[in-house]
């Protein structure tokens, strides 16, 4: 076996790809301007939909860019928009329990990782599927259809809650006959 | 119908209860009304007694045997074997005879006496309702078969005492001496109860007849010692009711309420019950020769110290008060040397020239407006002379000058303490004669005779106040006539009251004159200190020859200071203690300090309690780390568990 | 010397870890509202992998992991929504994001 | 014993009357009370019919329904009444009875008070009727709450807030409820043991203690006597009991002073010293030490206090210490005392409550030096306060006589000397109430309150029910000593043969 032939290409784009997740993600932490933090989000969604190709879940890869990367984004930034602040340079400050929580933080990182390392998994000899979409469809609308209508309806939910919510409140109600 | 009298001798307590609960709930606002129902009720029940002691007395078997109805009043434990058995009933015998024939003809007449006396008082009615509960109470201890049913008695006479002192409820003083007699009688109450309840742990019942069987052979059941200790237990009940020293603080104090009541209650009836249990329990105290010379001591110095306290008071009501506390020891004395016949034949004679005496005083009162200061009054025979002759009946009868009343049972009851070797006592007993007399008579030649006041104008009071005066005055004339030495066997006293065996008194003549002089002298010593000597100059440089004796004779020896000072230093400063204890250290520390160091630990963990959601994420995810860490190293499977359910 | 690259189930769930811990990380410590509901989505996002990964290596014919994770997603879709909703009506009262400020969970 | 369930609907009846005066609207005043009455009073009118119908000669419990409901912990509802929950049935109604029109004068927030008020009867009914440790301690629990609301919004300050005296009662409550609970809990799991299957009814749970081992009797009894002990104000528990009263409306104070309290005896007797007869007589010496203590204490405190409301809860700390020393006696007779007392005590005191819960409503003071001479221009009231405070000292003829007179009976017969200390309270009982009633009632009448209305209509109640009470049980003891006789004798039989000092003289 030859070298290159010898290279696993998907371990390959599953270290860049993890690379890029990491790297983003902790961007999306650490910058101090809350509209980068947004962007350094998107790249990491992005990021991420191409780690989902890697599992085979291509399906699942467009829904990521999507809503995370496209609908999410988009989303807050409009948020941030909507509470205007004067100085965007400070607007995504640490608060002071930076150091305990990175302790705990670091501790979860470990136990986790330690404990799906040492766990011995019954890996299935199969592979998966090459009609991701189809098979998804399928069970969508057949075994999973209750659960896939409440996502409808908890979607539904949402979008009045949010309305409601985020509705200018009038002091007066001077409306009050509409 | 005697029989029928006789075997319905409950109805002599109940009528009365009867009135009193009519009167309560019914007839209140009609004064007449009132009046009408509980004199109708208390007359026929006084027939009903007559005729039951009369059956009594003619019927010579119920002198060894009392006649007993009794029924069971509650029992506790098994059916077949109780522990505890309390009966009610009714004990007929020559003694309780005599004490409902006595009490409820007495409590008639004042009950008519008080139509009169109470005319316009807006508690008429309750008055009545008071008189007829306190009659039913009353006739309910006399028959009482059971100890402890007379001890519901007791403490119910107790009560309407209490109300009646206590009549005037917007006279402080007259609150003041409820509670006084009401506590005193407490505190004595507190020995009987233990008395009666050794009784009915040692020997198992209270029942009377049962009981004197037992203790009969005590030594079955207990020691003598022991036995010692109850007789003088139950001999504590009778100090406080019938004002033995030291207990009688209570008794002078009681003229605060209305006068028919103090005729009735502390002179006749009431304060005489202490004597009456010492005589019923005679069984107790025979067997235990200690307890009885307690008695007699008791008796004969409360005889001589009441007596001499009586010397100089002035207010006409006190002096017969204390007149009264010394003829009660009499009684004792009487009790004490073993002498039940003397004893009940002197409550006898008492009960008639006492409540007498209390009348005519309340018909002074009456005729004076509540001027009760003797000194104040005088000449008073002239204006008032149904009233005032009545009074010199009684003053003759209880000083002792033959043929009242009072002679023959102070006569037997010192020629007793003479013939059972009591000589000091007996002494004593004789110069409480002299004084006797002396006191009284002062009263009478101090408010009936002399010069009229001129500020005073008296009248002559109502046939409803004189009429029961005159009937008591005969009874005060004749009532000792029933035992004298003289009198023939079948009808003497000492053939139907008696304990262990009758026996005829011989008379003896020795005391018998010597009484008489003794009484003799003192009315004359009176005469001529306040009669002859119109000044009273002489009285009053006695006076102030003897002033330490005068101060003390006259303040009552202080005894009532010293309880007072009892009361209010020592109860009530023990009760500021416990109750600052309370507040301060079971409360204060103990309480409150724990309630502190709880809300420490609170203010402690309130720190903690940020408000900032993320400083509780982190909590909560430290807490989750440690749960985790936990689960992974402890038990290996777990791990799997959280992860997948893999293996 | 032989370089192996190889992917495994461990691999993928161990950067999810790491991501979950990033994402943890910032919702601990960051002040700003909105930057605390973006790191929430990178927690979402990390369990996610977790869901697909499993799916792949564990249970690949049933596609249970893929459909958890859409489900995974519109909550996160309609969590964002909300979020960003209550946030701005917080804002209006307050005039601040700044959670330090917000300590009425102390009452 | 039809099938009707007749203590079901005892129970249940206040809790219908508090469902249907949810739906009156809150301005109907009148209205609610009547339907509170309404209420109360089939309770009572039943319990009277329970109390007569029972088969004294049968004895035993009676009146049984028993539906099983949580079958892993042995847990049924488990209704029964025997001679001693009787009697305490009978005086819960009765109080509660009269406590509704003891609160005639409510008019702030009539309806949340009436509700609370049958809500806390039904409790305090329950605890006297269940026969499974399980529902017993449902109940009492349901008692605490409604206290609580009661006193911080009808309550009054006085010496200390209202807030603090609901504090202090309910916390005192809940210790002492906790403390029971460990030990009814470790009863529990040790009778599983002995039985081999759960079961929760106090026959059962008696029968699998008095198998235990002394030790674990002895520390079980005391868990259980610190418990009960502190909800029947044992001194030196008893500080909620004076400023828990005095905080309390009228009501609450009957009830609680009436019944509640005696909770507390009720659940030494029955749970308590039939389940560990061991414990018991390792425990009585200091019952009895604690009672007399009790006694005194409670009677000095009395004595020096000024508000009547303290007098009554004082003198309540000292009549409860009559009934540890009758408890602490272990025979027919001191059981029997205990149990009179009790009921007698809670007729006593309900009506001293309502009498002062009048006087403080016409006056509005209850300290005693700003009262006098009310005798004249509130005779029927002072009628009230003297007939309460003559059972509070125990007059003969009244129900508070006999049942003292049993246990001064019982305990001097065990514990000599000790009894001679208690009865010495009888003296300072006298001395309080006689002070109090003297200084309140008599004397001359004070200008002020010369327009006061004297109790009448409905306030007249709570007088004549408890009245009559007072004076049947005083002249007729067999009617309720024949009752709890019949429950103390079989209780005393089952431990007597573990007991080594008896019951007989």
């Amino acid at each position: 076996m030859g070298l290159v032939d010898s290279i696993n290409w998907m371990a390959v784009a599953f270290y860049v790809l993890a690379a890029h997740i990491v790297v983003s993600a902790l961007l999306v932490v650490c910058v101090r301007n809350i509209v980068h933090s947004v962007l350094w989000l998107a790249v990491c969604f992005v990021a991420m939909a191409g780690l989902f190709l890697t599992l085979d879940a291509d399906f699942l890869a467009a829904v990521q860019v999507m809503v995370y990367a496209g609908a999410v984004c988009i989303m807050v930034v409009f948020g941030i928009m909507l509470i205007r602040r004067s100085d965007m340079g400070h607007s995504n400050l640490f608060n002071g329990q930076t150091k305990i929580a990175g302790g705990v933080v670091a501790l979860v990182i470990v136990l986790c990782g330690a404990l799906s390392a040492r766990t011995q998994w019954l890996l299935s000899p199969n592979e998966v599927p090459a009609e991701t979409v189809d098979n998804i469809a399928t069970l969508l609308l057949s075994k999973y259809v209750i659960p896939f209508e409440v996502a409808a309806l908890l979607l539904l939910v949402a979008l009045i809650g949010a309305i409601i919510l985020a509705k200018e409140v009038t002091v007066d109600a001077t409306d009050s006959e509409r | 119908m005697v029989e029928f009298a006789m075997q319905h001798a409950w109805l002599v307590p109940l009528l009365p209860a009867l009135s009193f609960v009519i009167i309560v709930l019914l007839t209140r606002p009609w004064q007449k009304l009132s009046a009408l129902v509980s004199i109708a009720c208390m007359v026929s029940s006084c027939v009903i007694a007559t005729l039951a002691a009369y059956g009594i007395f003619t019927n010579h078997e119920f002198t060894e045997k009392p006649l007993v109805y009794a029924a069971r009043w509650f029992s506790l434990g098994l059916p077949g074997a109780p522990d505890l058995v309390v009966n009610v009933g009714v004990q007929l015998d020559p003694t309780s005879a005599m004490m409902i024939f006595m009490v409820s003809l007495v409590a008639s007449l004042i009950q008519i006496y008080s139509v009169g006396y109470m005319e316009g008082d807006p508690g008429f009615s309750v008055f009545f309702s008071y008189l007829s509960l306190f009659a039913s109470s009353m006739l309910l201890l006399v028959i009482s078969s059971n100890l402890l049913q007379m001890f519901v008695a007791w403490e119910l006479v107790g009560l309407c005492s209490y109300l009646l002192i206590g009549f005037y409820t917007h006279k402080i003083s007259a609150r003041e001496a409820a509670k006084k007699a009401f506590v005193t009688c407490r505190v004595a109450d507190f020995g009987l109860l233990l008395g009666l309840l050794s009784l009915q742990i040692v020997f198992g019942t209270l029942d009377m007849v049962e009981l004197s069987e037992k203790i009969h052979h005590f030594q079955e059941y207990t020691t003598a010692g022991v036995l010692t200790l109850i007789a003088v237990l139950v001999f504590i009940g009778p100090i406080g009711k019938s004002g033995q020293f030291p207990l009688h603080v209570w008794l002078p104090d009681a003229m605060e309420g209305p006068t028919p009541v103090s005729a009735l209650i502390h002179a006749a009836t009431m304060v005489v019950a202490g004597v009456y249990l010492v005589g019923r329990t005679m069984f107790l105290f025979s067997q235990v020769p200690a307890a009885m010379e307690l008695v007699a001591v008791t008796g004969a110095f409360t005889a001589l110290f009441a007596a001499s306290i009586a010397l100089t008071q002035r207010e006409i009501k006190r002096i017969l008060a204390y007149s009264t506390v010394s003829q009660l020891g009499y009684m004792m004395l009487a009790l004490g040397v073993g002498s039940l016949t003397a004893s009940m034949f002197h409550l006898w004679t008492h009960a008639f020239f006492k409540a007498l005496m209390f009348l005519g005083a309340g018909s002074v009162l009456h005729a004076l407006h509540h001027k009760a200061d003797v000194w104040e009054m005088g000449g008073l025979i002239k204006k008032m002379p149904v009233t005032g002759w009545t009074f010199v009946i009684g003053g003759l009868a209880i000083a002792g000058i033959p043929p009242f009343a009072g002679f023959w049972s102070k006569d037997e009851i010192l020629s007793m303490a003479f013939n059972s070797g009591h000589y000091v006592l007996f002494a004593m007993g004789a110069i409480t004669a002299f004084m006797t007399a002396f006191y009284m008579w002062r009263l009478i030649f101090l408010a009936f005779f002399g010069d009229e006041k001129p500020e005073n104008h008296p009248h002559e009071s109502p046939v409803f106040m004189t009429a029961p005066l005159v009937v008591l005055a005969f009874l005060a004339t004749v009532g000792g006539l029933v035992g004298t030495p003289w009198t023939p066997w079948d009808i003497n006293w000492a053939n139907w009251i008696w304990f262990h065996e009758a026996h005829h008194a011989e008379p003896n003549y020795m005391v018998m004159l010597g009484s008489v002089i003794l009484a003799g002298a003192g009315i004359f010593l009176a005469y001529q200190l306040y009669y002859v000597d119109k000044a009273r100059a002489k009285a009053h440089a006695l006076a102030d020859k003897y002033r330490a004796l005068h101060t003390l004779s006259y303040n009552k020896f202080y005894i009532d200071e010293i309880y007072l000072w009892f009361n209010h230093s020592i109860v009530d400063g023990a009760a500021k203690l416990f109750f600052l204890f309370d507040i301060y250290i079971v409360d204060g520390i103990i309480i409150n300090g724990i309630a502190a160091v709880t809300r420490l630990f609170g203010e402690g963990a309130r720190i903690s309690q940020t408000g900032r959601l993320q400083n509780y994420a982190l909590v909560f995810f430290l807490g989750v780390l440690a749960v985790a860490v936990i689960l992974a190293f402890t038990n290996p499977s777990s791990a799997g568990l959280m992860l997948g359910g893999v293996k | 010397m032989q370089l192996t690259l190889s992917v495994s189930l461990t691999h993928y769930l161990v950067l999810s870890a790491i991501l979950f811990g990033i994402g943890l990380f910032g919702v601990l410590v960051k002040k700003n509202a909105i930057s605390v509901l973006i790191c929430i989505e990178l927690m979402l996002n990390a369990v996610n992998i977790n869901f697909i990964a499993i799916s792949k290596y564990v249970t690949p014919g049933d596609f249970i992991g893929q459909i958890f994770a859409i489900f995974v997603i519109t909550v996160a879709a309609a969590e964002v929504g909300i979020g960003l909703a209550i946030i701005i009506a917080i804002y209006r009262n307050r005039l601040s994001v700044n959670l330090d400020e917000f300590d009425w969970l102390k009452w | 014993m039809s099938g009707f369930p007749v203590l079901t609907t005892i129970l249940l009846a206040p809790v219908a009357a508090a469902l249907l005066m949810v739906f009156i609207p809150r301005d109907e005043g009148k209205l609610i009370k009547c339907v509170a009455a309404v209420g109360t009073f089939v309770s009572l009118a039943l319990s009277l019919y329970v109390y007569f119908a029972y088969d004294q000669a049968l004895g035993g419990l009676q009146f049984v329904e028993k539906i099983p409901w949580i079958e892993d912990l042995g847990v049924s509802y488990f209704m029964a009444v025997d001679g001693i929950s009787l009697p305490m049935l009978l005086l819960t109604n009765l109080i509660g009875f009269a406590a509704i029109f003891a609160s005639w004068n409510v008019n702030n927030r009539p309806r949340e008070f009436f509700i609370l008020f049958c809500v806390l009867v039904t409790g305090v009914m329950g605890t006297f009727i269940a026969h499974d440790l399980f529902i017993f301690l449902l109940f009492y629990e349901v008692v605490v709450i409604p206290i609580y609301i009661m006193v911080i919004i009808w309550g009054s300050t006085k010496r200390v807030t209202k807030e603090y005296a609901a504090m202090k009662l309910t916390i005192y409550l809940l210790i002492g409820s906790a403390f029971l609970l460990v030990g009814v809990i470790a009863l529990f799991m040790k009778s599983v043991g002995i039985l081999g299957a759960p079961d929760m009814s106090f026959t059962a749970l008696a029968e699998a203690g008095r198998q235990l081992g002394r030790f674990d009797q002895i520390w079980l009894f005391g868990l259980m006597l610190f418990g009960f002990g502190s909800l029947i104000s044992m001194w030196p528990f008893h500080s909620w009991s004076p400023d828990g009263y005095a905080g309390a409306p009228t009501a609450v104070s009957m009830i609680h002073a009436g019944v509640l309290k005696k909770i507390g005896g009720y659940g030494l007797i029955k749970i308590a010293l039939v389940t560990l007869p061991i414990g018991a007589q390792f425990w009585a010496p200091y019952m009895a030490v604690l009672g007399v203590a009790g006694v005194a204490y409670a009677a000095f405190g009395a004595l020096a206090v000024k508000d009547l409301k303290y007098v009554v809860g004082y003198s309540s700390v000292s009549h409860m210490g009559y009934v540890m020393l009758a408890i602490a006696c272990l025979n027919v007779i001191g059981i029997n005392g205990a149990v009179a007392n009790m009921f007698g005590h809670g007729v006593m005191a309900a009506l001293f409550f309502s009498t002062i819960g009048f006087i403080y409503e016409k006056t509005h003071t209850r300290w005693i030096p700003d009262l006098g001479g009310l005798a004249r221009q509130t005779p029927r009231l002072a009628v009230a306060f003297m007939l309460a405070g003559m059972a509070s000292l125990g007059l003969p003829g009244l129900v508070t006589f006999m049942p003292e007179f049993t246990i001064f009976i019982g305990s001097f017969q065990v514990y000599g000397g000790l009894a001679v200390a208690g009865i010495a309270g009888i003296i300072l009982t006298a001395l309080y109430v006689l002070r109090a009633g003297a200084n309140t009632l008599f004397g001359p009448p004070r200008p002020e309150y010369d327009h006061l209305v004297d109790i009448r209509g409905p306030e007249l109640v709570p007088l004549v029910v408890l009245g009559t009470v007072l004076l049947a049980g005083g002249l007729l003891p067999s009617l309720l000593f024949d009752m709890i006789n019949s429950g103390a004798v079989p209780l005393m039989a089952q431990i007597q043969d573990v007991l080594q000092i008896g019951g007989k003289f």
